[in-house]
């Protein structure tokens, strides 16, 4: 597609093939502990960071040891669309950076970007008071820097979506955390990054608002025992709390140091 | 101003030309600066794992991330060993309000131009270091620019990001298998590319005619479209200056913006010095 | 971005009338052309038409390039017509609007579905490297009936185009010549296609009102046109009388027979001016100061 | 490089300038000629203006540039970024609140230092327009040779082997710097000779635009 | 008889065709329940689904005709019509080029004077594409337009014809047309046996035109027949649905 | 002092009642922001003349300002973009004091410039183009843009440019004059509020 509005590189280029060791990458070693040393369901450590844009209303930054993710919302402000709203509406758009994956992505928006962005949309909406902000949009922008994993990514946006429009100022009922997990031959692998979704068998991401104990958002894939889905969905409600203290610091030590 | 005392930020709102001319009478910047002062610039090399080279640069509040990777692909049939070097800068809706979704704005695409011209015309990096088999396969270097941030000046950042990421940048050892005509790299032997020129820039903006601002933030980018920009390298010779909009630059003035920016790089090379001295202790 | 001035009604009341007495503005006859200029520029293939006051510019350029799947041995023609405000006023460039689309598809069929340039002689490598002729169409002044300026601008560009000389060198590499080596190849034109439009007003019973070659005035109030696109064979290429009034065969048969002798005196005109073309580059050649485009892009890097 | 250069010119000589105004029959337009570089600028305006972008106090200037080969890519959108800004300091468009200036610059032979020629071409369309201005945009281009001599209104042959390419363009009042894009490596000596010649050559511009008026008014339009 | 000789030695076509034969067709009018009018007609293996909306308001304000309604034209290839499955671009330049020619064909034709400022929307979908897509359209749109009650001048029918050696064929099919033999479409007004839309595409000699569009010209009377047949027998059945006397 | 996120819980619903910042569900009262609890008692006099007791209200206060959108009853001030014979289009740029990141679209319908003879106004008496404007939203409007109005004497123009380019100052409720050229221009100005009472 010759887009005039790029600096244009050669028709077709592909990837090197990269010559790897041969052996098998071991994802557990015999003391049930994964390559970085976290156990089965321990989450990676989380740095969340928010106000990180000036000009927009509200800004967070979230970094699970390898992926990074940035996220902007803007608003309330007037909606365009001609149809008169009672209540507000939200837009989500996500976009992977182009050197985000092993594979380099098209800089145009393709299909899965734009299945994410729903998914994020349905997260998201049931904890934003959108009935008092009536004509106007909150418009949340993320991009995803560098991608370890698409389903931890997702949960990685959410959470860092939730804490940038709690950063806006807007009425929430309450913050959202969310994780994710993926069953590897029979295990319930918590939070896994890009070499253990290759062998997952399917894979689950759970948005969840732990004051109010109400599920927002429950995305399955895969063909999985039901006990092991009853149990992966309890183990990512606990770290969706402890993800929710991480949350909460993260809104509130800037007030307190700066009191 | 009518008798009505505003706050700060309304009288922004409503008088931007204003509101700046009055810092400016005391020789102060909104932001606290003086009129020569750079913003502070942070560098870090090789944040994002995915790619070949990457860099973080953030001038003030201005944030960019420059990641680099490398494809291959059939030189062009005119020059059959040059390989190919693609910037493009991003700026998304994510880093301003000024920016719509859709495709890349004016003002990104004038940036990817100008960085462009600045590659090719410089001769930075040799085009024929990146041959891997003549006529039949060289490798292709995107480098793309994403914009976290923006808050004025963002051609420096993206031209320091882009400068620093090819200082960065880890080339795998690639063969081209003549009988199935693949290439295959391996990553045990990484090769840096060797850069024969390492430029860096600076921007001014001229308000009111008189005042010459040194690395203009958003506030003043808005209000002052005299923009300078100069990019000299390390034998202080100049390898860009761009003038755009306004009638009142002088000889004078452009010999004040080089001689600053010769200081500004030395400043430039000293951060990016001690970025790389303490990136390999680790 | 304002629409173009609309005719008020009085206007096209007093044009009507005075095409009834067989009276035009410009005291054109019913069947004349405007006076047509064809200035081949200094280089190959650059080409500027001026019908009246309507002017077009066409240029043509080469590159080698990768053939298409489907035909590996055939080489590429391209036409690019893009409207530009300066001959459109108050068009925004978003959707094609429906002059462009009746345009390039018209020409379309007129050069490429009727073959009138050899693909075939294109071919340099079978399914490696084959030429890419393109043709780039600026409307530079729109004063009526900027299709037929636009189709003798296109082939006159295309019949004075030289293509750079080349020889093949190895099994896919090749080497290109330049004009001061080898003196460059003209294309293979089979047969010269021009365009000639009718427009139509009432059509009572007694007689038909139409003219040939209508000016912007006349194009706005007519209520039909016809374009008829005839070779230097006789043949018509194409016909297009898309809806508008409604007319009987007859006239459509005598608009035909009309339009053939026309296209002959256009013929005579393009061949004069390629033949004067040709001497002044002939005696040019020696001192070769005209520039023969490297068929590439031109661009400073 | 030999003593002359490939068309016999002296170093510092621009190539014959040829003007014809009311070359297509717009509000202006003006085609511009350095030698074989031809732009032809046509200024349609001050006319109405879309919503969108209508500005309260002053006209909207909408700038359009289209190459002579291929379409229009970043290139051109970076020369109509400069011809915008250059046009907003010199066009009085205070004069014309809610209204737009529309400028389509169309290549019509690309011999090297096409920028310079399309900014000259837009200042003759202004003029021809009628469109009242604080003052004129004049524009030459220049080129530093491998061996440090300057060449001013280069050929196309010229800037393929060059160390550095100029774009400079002066205001006619106080001859003071518009605009100037200058690619490649060169000393800040080099630049400011560079900066004197092209000055001098802009002032031949300046005349040649003079009696180009001259000759129009005195013989009509 | 080989695949690229259209007549057969008996002077039969390869679909067992007479040359100056057209391929049956079959309409029906009223076949949507949304639209004010709609059709859908097979010539052949080549079926169009018509639907028309109006007179209406207009969508843009800035396109309205104070003296007329504003006719408008959509026409779509449905992705499975043809032999092989070529994603669509947006603006496909040969479909926008038919629809302004549907467009201006009705323009004079609908007595748009009688609904000023208003909008009358003609869609066409191509669900099968078996050659002559120009003349389905029209034959589509005028029975969509009768069945939405709107006032016409008269029907308008079209036809195409060919020529192979100097022997004139009717109404051809996709694998004629790809013969690259010279094929012309017109659109006929039956009473006025006036011409409204004539389109011819491959190179044809001048002097062969006249006896191409006679043949043409014949096609479309058929075409006629059988189009006021349909339309007259629907309206007989809704009359004797309405009072069974 | 209490920190809070949004979604932390307060209290029960029957202690207190739920005031700005804060929401009430299933018998808890939870808070809808970041910022500091705080609980205060209206003393409201009912007409009978003594305190009644109201119950306490808990409310948390915004650390993080939402930019402010503007509801039924705000005051705004904006600039004049656009005419028409029947109403003036005003870009609101300040909702209360707070400065309003992107500016929304409001219009002043020429019955509701003045309160007096509503229907003899004529929009061009009353504002012109660039003018700084403060008015009243009356109501959430259309899709496109909220209904403001000038009724009150202290709503109308607070600042003009008069034609010769200078800043006007208002003489009376319905002229302005330059203070350059002391032309007098027609406009619907707003009383220049507290210029005394500031003093005293």
């Amino acid at each position: 597609m010759a887009d005039r509005r790029r600096i244009q590189g050669p028709e077709v280029s592909v990837a090197p093939i990269i010559l790897k060791s041969p052996n098998k990458i071991q994802l557990l070693d015999e003391n049930l502990c994964r390559r970085n040393g976290r156990n089965l369901e321990d989450i990676r450590s989380i740095y969340l960071k928010t106000g990180l844009i000036s000009q927009a209303n509200g800004s967070a930054f979230i970094e699970l040891s390898k992926t990074k993710i940035v996220c902007g919302v803007y608003g309330p402000r007037q909606t365009k669309i001609p149809a008169f709203s009672g209540k507000g509406n939200l837009n989500c758009e996500i976009k992977f950076a182009p050197f985000s994956c092993p594979k380099r992505r098209p800089p145009y928006r393709d299909s899965q970007e734009k299945e994410l962005s729903q998914l994020i949309y349905e997260a998201l909406t049931p904890s934003i008071r959108l009935d008092l902000l009536p004509k106007s949009t909150i418009d949340i922008y993320i991009t995803i820097l560098e991608n370890d994993g698409t389903a931890s990514c997702l949960a990685a946006a959410i959470t860092c979506a939730s804490v940038a429009v709690a950063d806006a100022g807007i009425e929430m009922l309450d913050l959202v955390p969310a994780c994710s997990a993926s069953y590897i031959n029979g295990q319930i692998f918590m939070d896994s990054d890009l070499i253990e979704e290759k062998r997952e068998s399917g894979s689950l991401v759970l948005s969840y608002m732990p004051s109010l104990k109400e599920i927002t958002h429950i995305l399955q894939s895969g063909e999985v025992e039901l006990n092991l889905t009853s149990q992966a969905i309890e183990q990512c409600t606990d770290s969706c709390s402890k993800i929710y203290s991480i949350m909460i610091d993260s809104l509130l030590l800037p007030i307190q140091n700066m009191k | 101003m009518s008798t009505q005392t505003y706050e700060a930020e309304t009288f922004r709102k409503l008088q931007p030309q204003e509101y700046l001319r009055k810092f400016l009478l005391k020789e102060v910047r909104p932001d606290g600066r003086e009129l020569k002062q750079f913003r502070q610039t942070t560098v870090n090399l090789g944040c994002i794992s995915t790619t070949n080279g990457s860099s973080l640069v953030r001038i003030g509040n201005t944030t960019v991330v420059c990641g680099i990777k490398a494809e291959v692909s059939v030189p062009k049939q005119t020059s059959t060993k040059e390989g190919y070097l693609v910037p493009n800068v991003e700026l998304s809706p994510m880093c301003s309000p000024k920016f719509k979704p859709g495709p890349p704005s004016e003002h990104a695409q004038v940036l990817s131009e100008n960085i462009n011209r600045l590659l090719k015309s410089a001769s930075i990096l040799d085009l024929n270091t990146l041959c891997i088999h003549e006529g039949s396969a060289v490798w292709v270097l995107y480098a793309d620019i994403v914009c976290v941030n923006y808050d004025g000046n963002v051609f420096d950042a993206c031209v320091i990001g882009l400068i620093t990421a090819l200082s960065n940048v880890k080339l795998p050892k690639a063969t081209f298998a003549e009988e199935e005509g693949l290439v295959k790299a391996t990553e045990e032997l990484l090769i840096p590319l060797n850069l024969s020129r390492l430029p860096y820039p600076a921007t001014f903006s001229i308000f009111d005619g008189q005042y010459l601002l040194v690395d203009p933030t958003e506030v003043e980018e808005s209000v002052a479209h005299e923009v300078i920009t100069i990019i000299c390298d390390e034998a202080g010779q100049i390898c860009t200056v761009w003038k755009v909009g306004g009638i009142s630059c002088t000889p004078k003035h452009l010999e004040k913006c080089i001689s600053i920016a010769r200081e500004r790089y030395i400043e430039i090379a000293a951060i990016v010095e001690n970025e790389e001295k303490s990136n390999n202790l680790i | 971005m304002g629409k173009e001035a609309e005719l008020s009604t009085n206007e096209k009341e007093f044009i009507l009338a005075s095409l009834r007495e067989g009276i035009r503005l410009d005291n054109r006859e019913k069947l004349d052309f405007r006076s047509l200029q064809i200035l081949l520029g200094p280089d190959y293939g650059h080409s500027e038409v001026r019908l009246g006051d309507t002017k077009v510019l066409a240029k043509v350029s080469c590159e080698v390039t990768r053939p298409h799947l489907d035909r590996p041995s055939e080489g590429i023609l391209i036409l690019n017509t893009e409207i530009s405000p300066m001959a459109f006023p108050g068009l925004d460039m978003g959707r094609p609007s429906e002059e462009e689309i009746i345009i390039s598809r018209t020409l379309e069929k007129a050069i490429k579905r009727n073959h009138a340039i050899d693909l075939e002689g294109l071919c340099i490598i079978r399914e490696k490297k084959v030429w890419t002729i393109r043709v780039d169409i600026h409307f530079l002044d729109n004063d009526g009936n900027i299709l037929d300026a636009a189709s003798i601008a296109t082939i006159s560009a295309l019949a004075h185009f030289r293509r750079p000389e080349i020889t093949i060198t190895g099994e896919d590499t090749i080497t290109i010549h330049s004009a001061e080596q080898l003196n460059p190849v003209p294309l293979v034109v089979h047969h010269i296609p021009i365009c000639v439009t009718f427009a139509f007003f009432e059509i009572s019973e007694n007689k038909d009102l139409w003219v040939v070659d209508p000016n912007w005035q006349e194009e706005k109030i007519c209520q039909g046109d016809m374009t008829i696109v005839i070779n230097d064979h006789k043949e018509i290429c194409v016909l297009s009388k898309a809806g508008g009034v409604p007319l009987s065969m007859e006239t459509i048969i005598y608009c035909s027979k009309i339009a053939t002798s026309k296209v002959e005196i256009i013929i005579d005109d393009i061949r004069k001016a390629l033949e004067i073309a040709n001497d002044k580059n002939s005696n040019k050649n020696n001192n070769n100061s005209n520039k023969m485009d490297k068929g590439k892009r031109v661009n400073r890097d | 490089m030999s003593l002359n250069r490939v068309d016999k010119r002296k170093f510092t000589e621009i190539r014959p300038i040829s003007i014809e105004q009311n070359y297509v029959n717009k509000d202006g337009s003006a085609l511009f000629k350095f030698g074989d570089s031809a732009v032809l600028c046509s200024i349609n305006g001050p006319t109405e203006v879309k919503v969108r972008d209508e500005k309260l106090d002053k006209a909207t200037i909408d700038v359009l540039f289209k190459p002579w080969i291929g379409s229009p890519g970043t290139n051109e959108k970076t020369h109509e970024l400069v011809l915008r800004s250059t046009l907003e300091s010199i066009i009085q468009a205070n004069l014309h609140p809610r209204t737009l200036i529309q400028v389509v610059c169309q290549v019509l032979m690309d011999d090297g230092s096409i920028l310079a020629t399309a900014i000259n071409a837009t200042t003759m369309a202004l003029i021809n327009a009628g469109i009242s201005m604080r003052d004129i945009a004049v524009a030459v281009s220049c080129v530093i040779c491998k061996d440090g001599t300057i060449l001013i209104d280069p050929k196309e042959q010229e800037i393929e082997e060059n160390q550095s390419f100029h774009t400079f363009a002066f205001n006619k009042v106080s001859l003071n710097l518009l605009f100037c894009e200058s690619f490649g490596v060169f000393t800040e000596k080099q630049y400011f000779d560079c900066y004197e010649l092209s000055k001098t050559a802009a002032q031949e511009v300046i005349n040649e635009i003079h009696n180009a008026i001259k000759y129009n008014i005195t013989n009509g339009r | 008889m080989s695949r690229h000789e259209p007549i057969g030695p008996q002077g039969l076509r390869q679909d067992g065709r007479r040359a100056d034969q057209l391929r049956n067709i079959n309409c029906k009018p009223s076949v949507l329940s949304q639209s004010d009018g709609s059709s859908y007609i097979e010539q052949g293996y080549t079926k169009c689904l018509a639907a028309v909306y109006g007179p209406r308001e207009t969508r843009q304000k800035a396109q309205i005709l104070h003296n007329k309604a504003l006719i408008t034209v959509e026409i779509s290839l449905a992705p499975f019509s043809m032999s092989e499955r070529k994603k669509r671009k947006k603006f496909d330049k040969r479909l926008l080029e038919i629809a302004s020619a549907v467009k201006q064909t009705f323009e004079p034709i609908i007595m748009t004077n009688l609904f000023p400022r208003s909008q009358i929307d003609i869609f066409l979908q191509i669900l099968q594409y078996d050659g002559g897509m120009t003349q389905i359209c029209i034959n589509a749109a005028t029975l969509a337009l009768i069945d939405a009650g709107i006032p016409m001048l008269e029907y308008v029918c079209a036809c195409s014809a060919g020529i192979v050696e100097d022997t004139t064929i009717l109404d051809l099919n996709n694998s004629e047309e790809s013969l690259g033999i010279p094929e012309l479409t017109v659109a006929l007004l039956p009473q006025s046996q006036k011409v409204t839309l004539l389109q011819l595409e491959t190179r044809l000699h001048v002097d062969k035109l006249e006896s191409v569009t006679a043949m043409a010209i014949k096609g479309a009377k058929e075409v006629y027949k059988k189009l006021d047949k349909t339309s007259r027998d629907y309206i007989g059945d809704l009359l004797q649905k309405s009072n069974p006397t | 002092m209490r920190y809070v996120t949004p979604g932390t819980r307060l209290c029960f619903a029957s202690e207190y009642e739920a005031g700005p910042g804060t929401y009430e569900r299933e018998e808890y009262i939870y808070s809808s922001v970041v910022g500091i609890v705080q609980e205060f008692i209206p003393t409201v006099s009912t007409n009978t003349g003594e305190e009644k007791k109201q119950s306490k209200i808990i409310t948390v206060s915004k650390e993080k300002h939402q930019s402010s959108i503007p509801d039924v009853g705000n005051i705004i001030t904006g600039k004049v973009i656009r005419m028409t014979t029947r109403e003036a289009v005003v870009s609101i740029m300040v909702v209360g004091n707070i400065p309003c990141k992107d500016d929304y679209q409001g219009i002043i319908r020429s019955q509701d410039v003045r309160a007096t003879e509503k229907d003899k106004v004529k929009i061009i008496e009353s504002y012109r183009l660039g003018d700084i404007v403060k008015a009243e939203v009356i109501s959430l409007g259309d899709a496109r843009s909220y209904y403001l109005s000038t009724a009150k004497n202290e709503y109308g123009v607070i600042y003009a440019q008069s034609v010769a380019g200078a800043m006007m100052v208002p003489i009376s409720w319905q002229n302005m004059q330059c203070t350059k050229t002391k032309a007098v221009e027609l406009r619907k100005c707003a009383k220049p509020e507290d210029l005394f009472s500031k003093n005293q």
